[in-house]
């Protein structure tokens, strides 16, 4: 069904059955270039498509890639594909560029503001009981984990901190409150817990 | 002051020791107080600040950390900033801010408490410490299991599908209003004066002499002139294709001829002869 | 087997069958940002798979594609996938570009002969006072909206150049007296004046 270029704005047929329906969204998630919504979906179907019917269309189509070497995932901004886990060695070998890989100071500094949003500066110092170096929180903000949210109303109006919409994507989370659990910290730390 | 240092090693979530040297795990503190230098660096390396070094601390010593014994415990950690000096490290404040801390914690425990205010419990002069160890701890933990949660470009790649945007030719759009405008920009830029436009009436003969001319160029020859009318159309359509007719032919378009008076009249292209075979040699 | 010291994945099994090296190859694929050369392949495998084998898991992964969503295809510096044509009308509503514009000359032209059809190429320079160029007649030409309708009886027996009635349908007019009237009016029909 090749197109001609006679036709400037085409309105494509709706599909008609469920199937046809399926490829669209298929065809509509693989190729995109974010997480796309119940509404950007709907927006490709001129609205014509419900979102209890696209719920569901969504729901079988991961179904029928879970065996396959993609996953749809929901995350916090809409839907997308992602390779799964267990082809990353054979991706990372084309890729000569070692993905990012955080230090203690930065991986602390993002559970502080995940999980105490929002945060000044100083008190993920309070935390941490150490200075925090500019550098870590600039390697969070320029992943587009972390942003600043506003400004704490006490004296040099320290900027907040706060995760961003997508830190959760990139952690295939849906929202904040799927974060991991926090630990119950057992008041005797003892040795053989702890390492 | 130091500051975090990003390029320590990453968390480990299956051992932690305390620091690797020459690729070795070092998961305990050696017991005596010489420390060599190159292992006093990657310790210092190895903790994320005084609260860290505490927190092994007092696990090393398997106590509760809701009742730390502050004497040793602040003993202990005064010998590890002490050594950490004496290598000449470069030692964050915060390690002697905390120092002072413990210090001052320890003297007050060696107090005796002020009088017990009825209903309510004298505070301990740990409880502040405490806090911010057990805080520090969950954040701690907190981090690694984030560590451990799949990671976009780490764990797994968004898939994106070459999508060609080319193979949907785009064609400009245009409406009726932008030929008006483009109509007058030509004006404009002629300084043509009015006498030259067009009114809406003649558009309707332009377009009937353009439809008389398709018709002819489709018969290829002659046509009769009574068919090229079609009198469903009405009195004003036949005004003016007549008109469409009579402009034709006075730009020398079509030829017309009539045998004689009242005899049908033929019509056809001016240039036909040359443009299509006559009918005879077709 | 060249994986560096620091390289924190662990060794892959290499996949044992064809299904197998085939999902694998599918993720590569799919997440690649660029086409995959036969090379790129197999560094992808640590070189433990042959060419030949490579190329025909390709065929098979193509023609396993052939009734879906994307499509597979063999490119000068390598294999990609495709969205197939037929859903770009779905992703462009996600997208919408600002439609091309025509330039000016095309415009005018465009106007010269909707007005005062039927006009030879000489008309429409006399009118705007320029040459016109042969590729904006044909512009007009290809996309239906302008043909000719015969050829004046002057030396060089120019073409007389008339919209269509696509030209009327694609720009939603019945006929051409529903162009919009032009501001100033003249009863008389002059087309000499014009010339």
């Amino acid at each position: 069904m090749r197109r001609t270029n006679s036709d400037p704005q085409p309105e494509p047929e709706l599909p008609v059955n469920r199937g046809e329906l399926k490829r669209v969204l298929e065809a509509l998630l693989l190729s995109a270039r974010e997480p796309l919504s119940l509404a950007d979906l709907r927006k490709a179907f001129d609205e014509r498509v419900g979102t209890d019917l696209l719920r569901s269309l969504l729901e079988e189509l991961r179904a029928e890639w879970s065996d396959r070497s993609l996953e749809l995932l929901q995350v916090a901004s809409g839907w997308r594909f992602r390779t799964r886990v267990e082809f990353m060695p054979y991706i990372e070998r084309l890729n000569p560029e070692k993905p990012p890989r955080y230090s203690r100071a930065v991986l602390e500094t993002l559970a502080i503001i995940a999980y105490r949003q929002p945060v000044t500066r100083g008190d993920i110092e309070d935390i941490r009981g150490v200075t925090v170096a500019t550098q870590v929180i600039r390697v969070l903000e320029e992943r587009g984990w972390v942003d600043v949210v506003g400004h704490r109303d006490t004296p040099g109006r320290p900027a907040l901190l706060a995760t961003t919409r997508k830190f959760l994507d990139d952690l295939g989370l849906r929202s904040l409150s799927e974060l991991p659990a926090l630990e119950h910290i057992n008041p005797t730390l003892d040795l053989a817990d702890a390492q | 002051m130091t500051v975090d240092n990003d390029n320590a090693s990453p968390l480990d979530p299956l051992a932690s020791p305390l620091a690797r040297i020459y690729g070795e795990p070092l998961v305990q503190l050696p017991h005596d107080l010489y420390i060599p230098p190159d292992a006093m660096a990657v310790m210092l390396d190895a903790f994320e600040g005084p609260l860290d070094l505490l927190l092994y601390l007092i696990r090393k010593a398997n106590v509760n950390v809701l009742d730390i014994p502050m004497a040793p415990l602040t003993d202990q950690y005064l010998v590890y900033v002490e050594a950490m000096r004496s290598q000449n490290l470069e030692l964050a404040a915060d390690y002697l801010v905390m120092a002072a801390m413990l210090i001052e914690i320890k003297s007050r425990m060696l107090l005796p408490r002020p009088k017990i205010v009825e209903g309510s419990e004298a505070e301990d002069p740990r409880a502040e410490l405490v806090r911010r160890l057990i805080e520090y701890e969950q954040m701690k933990r907190a981090a690694l299991a984030l560590n451990e949660s799949p990671q976009a470009e780490r764990d797994f790649d968004w898939v994106e599908v070459w999508v060609e945007k080319d193979l949907l030719r785009r064609l400009p759009e245009v409406n009726a209003l932008d030929l008006r405008s483009a109509w007058s920009t030509i004006l404009r830029q002629a300084k043509l004066h009015t006498h030259h436009l067009v009114q809406r009436e003649e558009l309707s003969v332009r377009e009937h002499m353009g439809s008389i001319l398709r018709r002819l160029r489709g018969a290829a020859g002659f046509v009769e002139f009574s068919d090229l009318f079609d009198p469903t159309q009405g009195a004003s359509v036949l005004v003016v294709h007549f008109l469409a007719l009579l402009e034709l032919a006075r730009e020398h378009l079509l030829e017309m001829t009539q045998v004689e008076a009242f005899a049908p009249i033929y019509l056809r292209l001016a240039d036909a002869q040359n443009e299509f075979r006559s009918p005879a040699r077709a």
